[in-house]
């Protein structure tokens, strides 16, 4: 082991360990350390800048520190950006407008911890949004950690309006179905009957003895359809089976690397039937869907940092042509 | 419990670490973490496909005398047996059966499900009267049934792109490159997202620096 | 025997399914789902043979001292572990009274899944965050049309989906801000072209299918 | 050997043809009277008269068409009391199996609905329905008063399942015209008529990568994706590696193959073994090149990133179905100056590895590249059978754009139901 190797361990160790002693507890700039952060920031780009025009050009690393940073340092700023709704977010929030209070929402968790940052702050605006309008939710899910990831959106809910905890009672208001294997063909056997693929629901009680899936017996018994993806299985799926063939109307919260595989279900066929309602499409979906479930909470402050790194790879982009057209005019 | 739990939020803090100093370059901590991961992953699915498909979906189905379809999943069983014929070098072309019935029967299925929700749905789905509706609608329908149009044209394998035929295929190359820069870029939002969340877990849950 | 018949086999299930899809009488409508459960139980026999390879990969390092034979003894020792956990839990979880899944959370199996698992494969996720940076730094320079126009339509959604380019554009009116043609080039330009990929798949994927059907592709039957 | 196959063709569609049996829907026979106004199990002098609603009337049972059987379909027309804020509530709908039999509930439909659908009745068993109008009053969830009236008896009828889905009849038509042009250029292909067939850059480039490897001396690493062989992408893939695996054998430069499922593994193993033997050198061939790293998509990855940046390969194969992990297998593989060539019918992850790779397949090109790589006439006539599907859909798309705009539901013939 090289001892530059073992220099670099050594110091990211003793950050770390001098972080969790001695820094204070949360750490929070002022407005005024944030613009001076921002100015420095700005600064050490300008600096980039000119070098590259000078024909030294950076290399991985320095737009990794770069990303890094601008990832990190707002997490300690105070203050948000101004949210705007895109059509997409709006369709979803009209669809679920629009159901009368008792109506079943079919919610399907197709996603794990990892792509959590960006659907679980749509999931938690969307649990809290449903019991608070009445609607039955029925949870389910295609990926085995999804259940889980949906009973902490419920207990985000109950936490958040300590209200809910006792108007909405398990097996009458919402149920957790629990996880499948079986990706699409899951959702193809719903087709045919909810409880053919689930006997049980998470918690081994029988499927016939739980008060709301009483009538529901398959997609025709439910009125919505509402599916969180961060790939496959995922909104793909639901929209070929669940909404083509089982004709239930789906809307779907997707992390952004999905979304674009969305759109084209979105465009409304000559029947005038949508194959897929609405999506909430990425972070800025979720930060928009919770503007509109009026519940400012983890993704808006996200947004921010979100902002900031976004910002860092567009400039990254005009300094890579700098230096392409430099090298360019090196060669003639 | 208590122990269990801030040793586990250290243990992770430490993972975390070790992955992201990969960016600065493959170090003995990155190895580390990628054996831990290697070794734990491929255990965690040998442990989901067993007590999820052998158990829940052969066992627990055989052994419901209700089920009318408990004969079905022996089929799998069988199959699965003569795959495992591998071990044996002797015997080994055996489990050549299970893995002709799979391709064959994935070439079959899958066929359809993508000839149907690839092509059908999404041929129908651009034919749209182009000269009703508002301006907007009208711009967009065209504009997709002409970049849909251009699209397949690039895709042709049998005929040289010259002429009007090559114009197309180029207007074609155009509209995929803008389909790859928009999804690149709207992708970009989700992958930051994810960094957020482990730097979010880093300086909040473990070190409790965020608010 | 060794290559014909495969061949046939492989030629009845693939024009039994294709038949299935239009035959909604039983058993026909049966078919996908009995695939999808005989598939699942032969993946789980097949990882068998996976896990035992990669412990005879990792032994064989360990045995000849070779380069990295630390990090076998670390993946066999974290494998085993988990393997030791999964099945006790499981086992456990099947004879308690309410029975319970080893995926529980409160099970040192979820316990390992939580914290060894999980923040590994997030982290991982995570370092896309980098390399989508490093890539665009790196890709996106406008060396032809082609690159231009790439460079453009990620250059305009990316503005677009962040705050920030309305607050650029906010001098237009709301249907003409910078977010507007971030969705605008999403549902057209990209549906555009996103269908005629697909479109294109699709043929394709008929075609490839049907030659391993009709046995042209047999290359994965490997010799005789 | 391919007129056999033409000859298995034409009987398959035969058969089919056997096996139409139009069903006809059975339409419940004889019309309801009067409704008559049934009081609830409440006692009578509690509710008054005028919280009654009236019944729904006309009511239809038919079988659904096109299914396995087992579901009907109860239509009716809307109780005249349901309108906003009218004395309908619900509607609750009876099953029993005589016309005058104990009569069950078998489910609920919202106010203002006009059909329910029951999926749980048994293929050939005659069933009798009635539905009756539903006028309620309740507190958090409890009853305080019912007020019910029924319908008259509708049936009997029976689900039966129907032999053809005549609902995919198009798609039938569609995949026999796709089916019968690619077998029909592959029997052409192989009477020795040839085709242009355009360049593929990437398909092109796998000699000269493959040559790079050999002149730097260093190995070639082929990635097949993380999907298992219940993906065609896969299947794919595998025979791409038979290819590249012959091209690598004859250079005698090692190929490894870490892959992420254990039925690959086992196929992949078939395919290099095959390639080796054929290029003369089964000798070369160790069954460890092609090993099984874990199931997990990070976990392999990290476990590919540890590789490339190890063994240092001067080319990277990534062609199969990919997931968020493409991009991180691409970039660490430019990092070390390996060329990449990659391809996928992903379209979500396409972008990275244009961006990320030297080569990249797109979509189609990916289930091209077997056929361009085997030189062989007759899968290049498969080539030739997928145009002729692009040309039908490009005709499709002009001539429905127009008809559309006259009005003409051009989009009809390829809408899926």
């Amino acid at each position: 082991m090289k001892v530059k190797e073992l220099l670099a361990a050594v110091i990211i160790v003793l950050f770390f360990l001098l972080c969790y002693f001695f820094s204070p507890k949360p750490v929070q700039f002022s407005p005024t350390v944030s613009v001076v952060v921002i100015i420095l920031l700005s600064l050490a780009f300008v600096y980039v800048f000119i070098r590259t025009f000078q024909g030294k050009f950076i290399g991985r690393r320095t737009v990794f520190v770069f990303v890094g940073v601008s990832l990190l340092l707002p997490f300690f700023m105070q203050f948000s950006l101004p949210v705007l709704i895109s059509p997409e977010v709006r369709s979803v929030y009209d669809a679920l407008e629009e159901l009368p209070p008792g109506s079943k929402v079919l919610a399907s968790f197709d996603y794990d911890p990892a792509s959590a940052p960006e659907l679980q702050p749509m999931a938690d605006a969307f649990m809290k949004y449903a019991f608070e309008h009445g609607l039955k939710v029925i949870i389910m899910g295609l990926w085995p950690q999804g259940p889980q990831q949906a009973d902490q959106s419920v207990q985000a809910a109950f936490a958040e309006n300590p209200g809910l905890r006792d108007s909405i009672k398990y097996g009458r208001d919402y149920v957790n179905l629990g996880f499948q294997a079986g990706n699409e063909f899951v959702i193809l056997r719903m087709g045919e009957s909810f409880k053919a693929m689930f006997p049980t629901d998470l918690y081994n009680t029988p499927y016939d003895s739980i008060p709301l899936l009483k009538n529901v017996s398959n997609f025709s018994n439910v009125d919505f359809g509402m599916n969180f993806s961060a790939g496959k299985p995922g909104t793909v799926e639901w929209v070929q089976i669940a909404s083509d063939r089982y004709k239930l109307p789906m809307g779907a919260g997707n992390t952004a690397v999905q979304a674009p595989m969305a759109y084209p279900y979105m465009k409304k066929g000559e029947s005038g039937r949508k194959q897929l309602i609405g999506l909430l499409g990425g972070m800025a979906g979720g930060a928009e869907f919770e503007k509109l479930t009026k519940k400012q909470a983890k993704a808006t402050t996200y947004l921010l940092s979100q902002s900031f790194a976004h910002m860092v790879v567009i400039m990254f982009i005009i300094i890579g042509n700098v230096a392409f057209f430099r090298e360019k005019k090196e060669k003639e | 419990m208590e122990f269990w739990h801030v040793f586990g939020i250290w243990f992770a803090a430490a993972l975390t670490i070790g992955i992201i100093s990969f960016l600065y370059r493959d170090n003995v901590l990155y190895k580390i973490c990628e054996a831990i991961f290697v070794g734990t992953s491929a255990g965690y699915w040998f442990i989901v496909f067993f007590w999820d498909n052998l158990y829940k979906k052969f066992y627990v189905q055989v052994s419901d005398p209700t089920n009318p379809e408990r004969y079905v999943p022996w089929v799998g069983f069988v199959l699965g047996v003569l795959m495992l014929t591998r071990l044996f070098s002797k015997i080994g072309w055996m489990s050549r059966w299970p893995m002709a019935f799979i391709v064959g029967a994935v070439a079959g299925l899958y066929m359809m499900i993508y000839f149907v929700s690839n092509a059908m749905v999404q041929v129908s789905s651009t034919i749209m009267p182009v000269f009703i509706g508002s301006w907007s609608e009208i711009i967009a329908n065209t504009t997709i049934a002409i970049g849909t149009f251009c699209g397949l044209v690039y895709f042709f394998f049998s005929k040289e792109h010259r002429g009007a035929f090559g114009g197309a295929a180029r207007i074609g190359i155009w509209f995929l490159m803008i389909t790859f820069g928009a999804s690149f870029g709207y992708t970009v939002m989700s992958r930051m997202s994810l960094m957020i969340g482990r730097l979010d877990f880093l300086f909040g849950t473990w070190l409790g620096m965020i608010p | 025997m060794k290559r014909e018949l495969p061949l046939t086999i492989a030629f009845i299930a693939g024009i039994a399914f294709i038949i299935a899809y239009f035959i909604p009488h039983p058993p026909f409508n049966r078919f996908e789902n009995w695939f999808s459960d005989w598939f699942a139980i032969i993946a789980a026999f097949a990882i068998w043979l996976g896990a035992l390879n990669l412990m005879k990969i990792s032994f064989i390092k360990i045995i000849r001292k070779k380069s990295d034979w630390l990090h076998a003894i670390l993946i066999i020792i974290s494998f085993v572990i988990i393997l030791f956990f999964g099945f006790y839990e499981g086992y456990r979880g099947l004879h308690a009274d309410p029975p319970f899944s080893f995926r529980d959370p409160g099970t040192s199996f979820d316990w390992i899944y939580v914290n060894v698992y999980t923040p590994l494969s997030a982290t991982m996720f995570a370092l896309l965050a980098f390399f989508v940076a490093s890539a665009s730094y790196r890709a996106f320079r406008a060396r032809n049309l082609e690159a231009t126009l790439l460079l453009l339509a990620a250059f305009f959604v990316m503005l677009g989906r962040v705050p920030v380019g309305d607050i650029i554009t906010g001098w237009l009116p709301m249907e003409y801000q910078m977010s507007q043609w971030a969705s605008w080039i999403m549902n057209v330009l990209n549906t555009a072209g996103q269908r005629a990929i697909m479109i294109g798949i699709a043929l394709g994927l008929v075609s490839t299918s049907l030659r391993i059907i009709l046995g042209l592709e047999r290359a994965y039957m490997g010799g005789d | 050997m391919a007129d056999r196959f033409t000859a298995v063709y034409i009987c398959l569609l035969f058969a089919l043809l056997l096996f139409f049996s139009p069903s006809t829907p059975v339409i419940a026979q004889d019309k309801p009277d009067a409704d008559t106004v049934k009081l609830s199990s409440i006692p009578p002098d509690t509710i008054l008269p005028e919280y009654y609603p009236l019944s729904p009337s006309n009511i239809r049972v038919s079988d659904v068409p096109n299914d396995a059987g087992g579901s009907l379909i109860i239509e009716w027309d809307l109780s005249p009391d349901d309108h906003e804020g009218g004395k309908v509530k619900e509607y609750i709908v009876l099953r029993s199996k005589a016309a005058k039999g104990p009569f069950e509930e078998v489910g609920n439909a919202t106010q203002g609905a006009t059909s329910f659908r029951d999926n749980r009745t048994q293929r050939g068993v005659k069933f009798f329905y009635k539905v009756t109008a539903l006028n309620y009053e309740k507190t958090d969830g409890e009853f305080l008063w019912k007020a019910s009236s029924e319908s008259d008896v509708a049936g009997p009828a029976v689900s039966t399942a129907q032999w053809f889905n005549f609902d995919r009849l198009n798609i039938f038509i569609g995949i026999i015209i796709l089916c019968g042009a690619i077998i029909y250029f592959i029997v052409a292909a192989q009477k020795g008529k040839s085709f242009y067939i355009r360049k593929i850059a990437g398909i092109e480039e796998v000699e000269n990568a493959v040559g790079r490897a050999t002149e730097m001396g260093r190995p070639i690493y082929y990635v097949p994706g993380i999907s298992d062989m219940d993906d065609v992408q896969t299947l794919a893939s595998v025979t791409i590696l038979g290819r590249v695996a012959a091209i690598a054998a004859e250079n005698d430069t090692r190929i490894d193959v870490p892959v992420s499922r254990s039925m690959v593994m086992v196929t992949a193993r078939e395919v290099v073994k095959e390639a080796y033997s054929k290029a003369g050198r089964p000798d070369a061939f160790q069954e460890d090149q092609v090993r099984y790293l874990t199931d997990d998509q990070f976990g392999y990855a990290a476990a590919i990133d540890g590789l490339f940046v190890r063994e240092k390969p001067a080319t990277i194969f990534l062609i199969g179905a990919f997931f968020a992990e493409s991009l991180i297998m691409a970039e660490t593989g430019n990092s070390i100056g390996a060329i990449q060539i990659s391809g996928t019918a992903m379209p979500a992850q396409l972008p990275f590895f244009i961006a990320a790779c030297d080569f990249t397949l797109i979509g189609e090109e990916l289930f091209a590249a077997s056929a361009y790589l085997s030189h062989e006439p007759k899968l290049l006539g498969s080539l030739k059978g997928q145009d002729l599907g692009k040309a039908v859909f490009l005709i499709a798309i002009l001539i429905g754009v127009i008809l559309e705009s006259f009005g003409i539901p051009v989009h009809e013939l390829f809408a899926v139901k």
